[in-house]
């Protein structure tokens, strides 16, 4: 029993280990795409704006080229989304997942209601709301990748001692049994980073009718 | 007429020769200062004659918006204009709560630059048409 | 005892399936940035290249946002390769290593010696050469770091059933105990990743004179 308990508490730790690198090496990518590409890029266009066209050819010319820098700049703020969102850091899981929803809605077709109920005014530590973001991050994945959904609803609670969140889409759903035979990754790392927040994940999909994802965790603000 | 004075507050120094190019083309504007993070850009405002500060939100150690709530508080006539990468409301929420009297992208067009500038001088509020969309 | 082995393989195949799952994610920014940002990079140097400039000052302003364009392309290939070298895909480690001294002489005033010898022609499989390349990374990133060296050597030896590899600097050194105390992620890693081969890692470090990490591994190639 003893030892079971130790065995559980080592792979935690390590995984845990893995993830916060995971986390550290995406914030240094992301501070590099965005604060590096992404201003060099700008720069780039200032340049070429304060170039002088002559006649509207020439103008024309130059417009294009800044309308492909601009669509650059859009990659790389899309990518560096997607890795490390700069509005959770600095604004924490509200505003990261907003952004999130934000982003899917742009590049997809699907109808997205986010709705976030805040009942505690205490912040939320970066240790919870990263992998609280990974876990939606993934679920929208999922849904964009398989689903075929219309609509998706995001609804999230957060009180002062836990945090509940459910993510629902009216797609296609899908078979429990024969996904775990499949083994993909996605549903696998959102389990695993619900563990290690000592919280619930709980899915339930209905072949024909969607897929609701919930989860449940602890939260311990000191 | 004598030159509006700014100081440029970023610390990426490919962004700063930008704009000191940029800005160096219209007659109408001198660079006074340039700073490459938060607290430098506390000393330099205090220490330097200036009538307009243009900041980067995301620098080392103390950020464009934290050094800017700190310079309002000790002197609310400070103009300040927010050129930024982001375009998220929660920056621009936040800047327009701590007074900024202007926001715009970094991706700006000069013309459009150099209006914000001349307006935030004046006394005016610029902000880019996405900004508006947004509140 | 039996527990005990279980436990071990546990943790292990945790650690290996988050380690590949961030091999992939490694994988997939690199596309995305090599394929995406670097893509769209060069079509605007090719735009721009192909805009007429009257005189010799127009010839400037444009050669300079040409300067400006090329230093980012530059600068999306050195993060790609960071992330996920290309030539270690394409060409093994043999060609991974190398680039990667390469790199670090470019950015780095850090002498580099690299030999490579290879007893066998058979190739090297993807599971090895990746791990092995990130201990390597890691060791130079270690020493950009922390070293303060000049020198650096890098040996390594493939056989037909084995590994060696040697990373050598001529740097400050550090003492272990202290280092166990601090627990960065680098050495946890390598050690990781080195367990995860079947192979054996040994630093040894002297203050003042350096410090030499040797790896060994069992090579398998079925
Ligand atoms: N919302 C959903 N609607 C329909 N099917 C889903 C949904 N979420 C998951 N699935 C099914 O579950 C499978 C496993 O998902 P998982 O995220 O683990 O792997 P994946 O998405 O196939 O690959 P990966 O996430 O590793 O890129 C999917 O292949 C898909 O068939
Ligand atoms: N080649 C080296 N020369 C001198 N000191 C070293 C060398 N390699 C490691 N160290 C020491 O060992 C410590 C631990 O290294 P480790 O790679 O585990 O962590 P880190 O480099 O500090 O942080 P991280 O790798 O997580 O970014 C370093 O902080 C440094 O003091
Ligand atoms: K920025
Ligand atoms: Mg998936
Ligand atoms: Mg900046
Ligand atoms: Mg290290």
């Amino acid at each position: 029993k003893m030892l079971q308990e130790r065995e559980v508490r080592l792979v935690r730790e390590k995984a845990s280990a893995l993830l916060e690198g995971q986390e550290n090496e995406r914030k240094r990518f992301v501070r590099e795409l965005h604060d590096g590409i992404g201003q060099l890029l700008t720069v780039v266009k200032l340049r070429l704006d304060a170039m002088e066209a002559k006649d509207k050819e020439k103008q024309e010319e130059k417009q294009e080229v800044l309308d492909l820098v601009n669509n650059t700049i859009g990659e790389v703020r899309r990518i560096s989304y997607n890795v490390m969102p700069s509005v959770l850091v600095d604004f924490g899981l509200e505003a990261g997942l907003r952004g999130l929803c934000d982003n899917v809605k742009k590049y997809s077709r699907l109808n997205i209601e986010f709705t976030y109920i805040k009942e505690t005014d205490k912040p939320l530590n970066f240790e919870v709301s990263v992998p609280v973001f990974r876990i939606v991050q993934e679920g929208l994945n999922n849904i964009i990748k398989h689903a075929k959904a219309t609509d998706v609803f995001l609804d999230v609670m957060e009180q002062d001692d836990y945090l509940y969140l459910k993510l629902k889409d009216n797609g296609i759903g899908f078979d429990k049994a024969d996904v775990i035979k499949k083994g993909g990754f996605g549903l696998t790392s959102m389990n695993e980073r619900a563990k290690l927040l000592n919280g619930e994940l709980h899915i339930e999909s209905i072949q024909g009718e969607g897929t609701i994802t919930e989860l449940e965790i602890p939260i311990n603000r000191d | 007429m004598s030159k509006i004075k700014l100081i440029l507050a970023d610390d990426h120094s490919l962004i700063r020769a930008g704009f000191r190019t940029l800005l160096g083309k219209n007659e109408a504007f001198e660079i006074v200062g340039e700073a490459t993070d938060g607290q430098d850009l506390v000393k330099m405002a205090h220490t330097i004659e200036h009538d307009v500060i243009l900041t980067d939100i995301t620098m080392p150690g103390q950020g464009g918006l934290d050094a800017m709530e700190q310079l309002k508080k000790e002197n609310p006539y400070f103009k300040f204009i927010v050129l930024t990468m982001h375009e998220e409301r929660e920056y621009v929420l936040r800047a327009i709560k701590i007074g900024a009297q202007g926001y715009l992208l970094k991706n700006i067009e000069n013309a459009e630059l150099a209006k914000a500038i001349k307006t935030v001088y004046d006394g005016g509020k610029y902000f880019s048409p996405f900004v508006v969309n947004l509140l």
